[in-house]
């Protein structure tokens, strides 16, 4: 039955994950005034980045980089759960917690950078150095506000902190704790002005420059997963999770449309000038949204 | 193949029935998906790139296809020789195309590309780019209007739907002593590593 | 501890670079310690080309000399032949020239706002501006037939006259364009994090680069107010009353602010144009028959100023049909090779495009 | 500005705005240190090079701006076509460098004191510097590239054309549509 359970949970983020990943590139396409692919344009890429015919490799640990990566999505995905209630779709989080939850988080990256290293592109490896820069600087703020939840529910379990938010949202009671949470979100997806990873008018395409077919798809089915699997987490910590399926597409979808349209207006920081951002700011308001408790 | 440069084009454009019919439901899946995402390599060689920026914002909009650009040719399945090319940039064309993974398609875009066009009796640069590599689709006129390019790309869709075993990239592989050929006598002592040395225990 | 140095290529196959080009960049970690630049990976051989060419034939191939803006070489073509020949031009197909230029100044400000917004991935301006440069091209195809390459200014005059109700469409397009300005500047030119990225970055100064051959954004853009239109006035640049936009600051958001002044200014001088062009008029003079347009031998220097600096032809004739040399000048060679690789040094990996970008660096009128 | 020039030199005004002054190879250097450190003219803004193949000389067009742009002068230098080489002007403009260069490559002159004098735009080029006249720019393409074969009524346009203007002709004398 858990089985059954854990599967669901990973369709469920693989579709979602896509999608959302198509409605972004819609989205934003309206905001540039046009029309945009389809929705299930990314879905397409993928399959048809799977059956490519040629992928070139480095060797095993150039195989295991992406493998790595889209391992630790796939627990993150299964260690966070869906809904605050009911049996269903609660995934393995009575294991884990919260701490489990962020520890995972960085285990992508790091085993990407295994992979990426051994292609010897120094595209590759300035990417990924460039991201765990800028991871360093995203874990402050993000482990504050989790901290600052943690306080407050008295737990670190994913269950009590939802229930502790019951009556009033983590996001209306610790609205500091919310910004800097949602600032440092805003790196963790990718977006402006905190895209310095894969910024192809500097690196090519960062770590992934070297990845083709196969690696490629790989690399792009984990990061909707793993985009799914960051929105469910800040659903979860602010906003109180969702009672079903139905609430949680909204939530999460609200979530996800905010970060677009605030990408799609900012221009890139350069590396030093995003760490030095989120050191300040953000951290800043961690640190008295954690003394206001 | 005949002579000249319009029964040339127009067995590119050939949508190959036949073959199609022959297909079974997989390979057409397949095929379907590889027409319907088109990853082009952002590369303006020629003087037809300034042409690519409408083609791919707002105005024309060739994102709706599945075109989009990306930066490295690992990921990319369409290379765009966008006009004139000298020898100079025509080795790093070779280049980025080998580093290309399987299938993959050129678009020779502008009349440049054809027959010299313009530049036919400019000694930098190449007249006849299907000499060098294998060309799946033409796009001719200087410019090429964006809804010609667009074009281009829906025939080159109808011919990657077809999934003819006259792609490009097959070409590649099988009449590589001929285009080698021609690389050699055009880049004299300056020539790069060859093709098999790139691709030698890279297939999966 | 002795850091190591690496060697990369930036370009020619490189989405941040200005077309096809390349920087080679030695970078201690993120830091670029030495640039070298490489072009010609373009080359054509244009001034060969028109060596065998009659001056019909030549003036076909002149505009495509540069890409994003060809108007500026018909113009410099024209104005030289004018010259070597003793040909004068009437007012209106001076008028018309001027618009032309202007229109085709417009456009490349519009196509050089894609490519800087671009550098810092603010995606959104170059889809905008982009869409709008196509409304230009629209006028143009109206006017000429083709969208990027005109062969319209032509040596006695224009070639065509204006279509019915060319006038009232460009100004109607210069109301929108007007609004649209508006959008850019919020979007674009006042966003925090554009400016955070630009000030301070890729500085020019001092009273030394007037010696160094500069020209355009990067003189403007250090408080030296050049603009050949004012200084060294061709056509009818005179006759219309346009301001020249300074900055002090040097840097890559000084020489953004000023082309965002310009772009107002060509509507002005757009405006004044349609306002005071001649009703009625020949636009073009009896020139001699194809193979005895011939030119004396003299030489001559012609320059205008291009969205990007000055673009200077040098014409020397033999007294045959033929050009004997006709050698140009781009404002990009100079900026690329004696100014951008001393820039570029001390700047961080990410800052190259930002800063080709502000150069408006063109590779195709470097190396031609 | 304009006085010190005319008094010291024999200047040739082309336009109102354009002069020309012919100096000697050996004139130049000393030339145009006068002319920069007595007249406002102290800006090199282009270095041109004209083959009068017939006349066995190169032209060299030493263009000078002054700070504001307005006026420019020309400064012409003949030299043997056999004996090619200059003294460079990298020391006195930091732009000379690359105009040299790439005339360097263009010609085959040879700009003494420059040390950049590498490729420029051609990679391995071993032929004849391509903008001499006696280049032959077609007979090296006919050497080096293959055409793409015309379409059937393209080959010999000057029949064609003929041929055409026959049929056009024929046709009118016989009106259609009787």
């Amino acid at each position: 039955m858990l089985l059954l359970d854990l599967l669901l949970m990973l369709l469920i983020a693989y579709g979602f994950g896509f999608l959302y990943y198509g409605l972004y590139r819609n989205l934003s396409a309206r905001v540039h005034g046009r029309f945009g692919p389809s929705l299930a344009q990314s879905f397409s890429d993928s399959i048809k980045l799977f059956v490519k015919e040629e992928s070139t490799t480095f060797g095993w640990m150039f195989y295991l980089g992406p493998v790595i990566m889209a391992s630790g999505a796939v627990l993150n995905v299964l260690f966070i759960p869906f809904l605050n209630q009911g049996e269903s779709l609660q995934g393995l989080s009575s294991y884990g917690n919260l701490i489990v939850v962020l520890y995972l988080m960085v285990l992508g990256p790091l085993g990407n950078a295994l992979g990426v290293g051994s292609s010897g592109n120094p595209f590759g490896v300035m990417g990924v150095t460039r991201g765990l820069t800028r991871l360093l600087a995203l874990e402050l703020p993000f482990y504050l506000a989790a901290i600052g939840v943690m306080i407050d529910a008295g737990s670190a379990d994913f269950g009590i902190i939802m229930q502790a938010q019951s009556t009033q949202s983590n996001m209306f009671a610790h609205p500091l704790l919310f910004a800097a949470a949602f600032i440092s979100f805003l790196g963790f997806m990718g977006k402006s002005p905190f895209d310095v990873v894969g910024a192809p008018q500097e690196v090519y395409s960062g770590p992934a420059t070297e990845f083709s077919g196969k690696f490629l798809a790989l690399l792009m089915s984990q990061s909707a997963m793993f985009s799914f699997a960051k929105l469910l987490l800040m659903v979860n910590l602010f906003w109180g999770g969702a009672d079903h399926l139905g609430e949680l597409v909204a939530k999460t979808f609200v979530l996800f449309v905010a970060a677009t349209f605030i990408g799609s207006v900012y221009a890139r920081f350069s590396t030093v000038q995003s760490v030095e951002f989120l050191i300040r700011i953000p951290t800043l308001l961690g640190i008295v949204g954690l003394a206001l408790l | 193949m005949d002579e000249g440069f319009i029964p040339y084009q127009q067995s590119l454009e050939d949508e190959e029935q036949s073959i199609k019919s022959t297909q079974s439901v997989i390979e057409q899946a397949i095929a379907w998906f590889r027409a319907h995402s088109m990853f082009v390599l952002a590369y303006g060689t020629g003087c037809g790139a300034i042409e690519m920026p409408p083609t791919f914002t707002s105005r024309y909009d060739i994102e709706r296809l599945g075109v989009v650009g990306v930066a490295t040719p690992r990921q990319a399945d369409i290379l765009i020789v966008s006009g004139y090319c000298s020898p100079k940039t025509l080795k790093r064309v070779i280049r980025s195309y080998e580093q290309m993974s399987e299938p993959k398609y050129i678009i020779g875009l502008g009349s440049c590309t054809i027959n010299g066009g313009m530049y036919w009796d400019s000694y930098n640069t190449i007249k006849k780019l299907d000499d060098f590599l294998p060309v799946d689709m033409y796009v001719n006129g200087c410019m090429p209007r964006p809804e010609a390019l667009i074009e281009g790309f829906v025939k080159l869709q109808e011919k990657i739907r077809a999934n003819s075993s006259e792609a490009g990239y097959i070409q590649y592989r099988t009449r590589y002593a001929h285009y080698r050929a021609n690389q050699e006598r055009l880049f004299g002592t300056q020539v790069q590593p060859r093709y098999e040395e790139n691709f030698a225990g890279m297939n999966l | 501890m002795e850091r190591k140095v690496i060697t990369i290529y930036h370009g020619p196959q490189h989405p941040g670079i200005t077309g096809n080009m390349s920087v080679e960049l030695d970078l201690m970690g993120e830091t670029i310690t030495r640039a070298r630049t490489h072009v010609g990976y373009l080359h054509r051989g244009f001034e060969k080309l028109i060596e065998r060419r009659t001056i019909i034939q030549a003036f076909t191939i002149v505009c495509r000399i540069c890409v994003p803006e060809p108007d500026p070489n018909e113009a410099n073509f024209a104005l030289a032949v004018e010259r070597l020949a003793g040909i004068e031009v009437s007012e209106r197909a001076s008028y018309i020239r001027v618009m032309v230029l202007e229109m085709a100044r417009l456009g490349a400000q519009l196509l050089w706002m894609a490519g800087q917004s671009g550098s810092v991935g603010l995606g959104t301006v170059g889809q905008w501006s982009i869409y709008d440069r196509d409304l230009i091209l629209d006028l143009f195809e109206q006017l000429t037939g083709g969208r990027v390459y005109h062969m319209y200014i032509y040596p006695g005059g224009v070639r065509r006259e204006l279509p019915d109700g060319f006038l009232e469409r460009l100004s109607a397009l210069l109301d929108y364009l007007q609004k649209r300005l508006d959008a850019y500047d919020r979007l674009f030119f006042d966003n925090a994090s554009f400016q955070k990225r630009a000030i301070g970055v890729g500085v020019v100064r001092g009273e030394e680069v007037l010696r160094r051959g500069f020209s355009g954004q990067v003189l403007r853009g250090c408080g030296f107010a050049r603009d050949l239109r004012r200084d060294n006035p061709y056509l009818l640049y005179d006759q219309l009353e346009f301001d020249i936009p300074t900055q002090s600051a040097g840097d890559v958001y000084a020489r953004a602010l000023v082309r965002r002044a310009e772009m107002r200014e060509s509507i002005r001088i757009l405006r004044q144009v349609i306002a005071q062009m001649p009703e009625e008029g020949a636009i073009m003079q009896k020139l001699p028959k194809h193979r005895k347009f011939t030119l004396p031998k003299e030489d001559t220097y012609v320059a205008v100023e291009s969205a990007r600096g000055e673009f200077g032809y040098y014409m020397a004739g033999d007294g045959s049909e033929m050009i004997r040399r006709m050698q140009v000048k781009g404002p990009s060679l100079i900026h690329a090779f004696s100014l951008l690789e001393p820039l570029l040094v001390g700047e961080e990996l990410s800052n190259v495009a930002l800063i080709m970008n502000s150069l408006g660096i063109c590779p195709p009128e470097i190396e031609r | 500005m304009m006085s010190y020039l005319e008094e010291h030199y024999e200047l040739i005004h082309k336009t109102p705005r354009l002069f020309a002054l012919h100096v000697t190879r050996e004139q130049l250097l000393d030339t145009l240190h006068q002319i920069t450190t007595h007249t406002s003219f102290d800006t090199l803004s282009q270095l041109t090079c004209t083959d009068w193949i017939e006349e066995e000389r190169f032209e060299l067009g030493y263009m000078l701006t002054n700070a504001l742009r307005s006026h420019n002068l020309m400064l012409k230098c003949s030299i043997a076509r056999d004996k090619v080489t200059m003294p460079s002007l990298a020391l006195l403009f930091a732009q000379a460098e690359v105009m040299e260069r790439e005339l360097h490559e263009m010609f085959g002159i040879g700009f003494e004191g420059n040390e950049t004098l590498y490729d420029f735009a051609l990679e391995g080029w071993c032929d004849i510097p391509p903008m001499r006249r006696e280049f032959d720019t077609l007979a090296y393409v006919n050497a080096h590239y293959d055409f793409r074969e015309g379409r059937e009524d393209n080959l010999d346009v000057k029949e064609e054309i003929k041929k055409r203007k026959a049929a056009a002709k024929s046709a009118k004398e016989t009106p259609s549509g009787a």
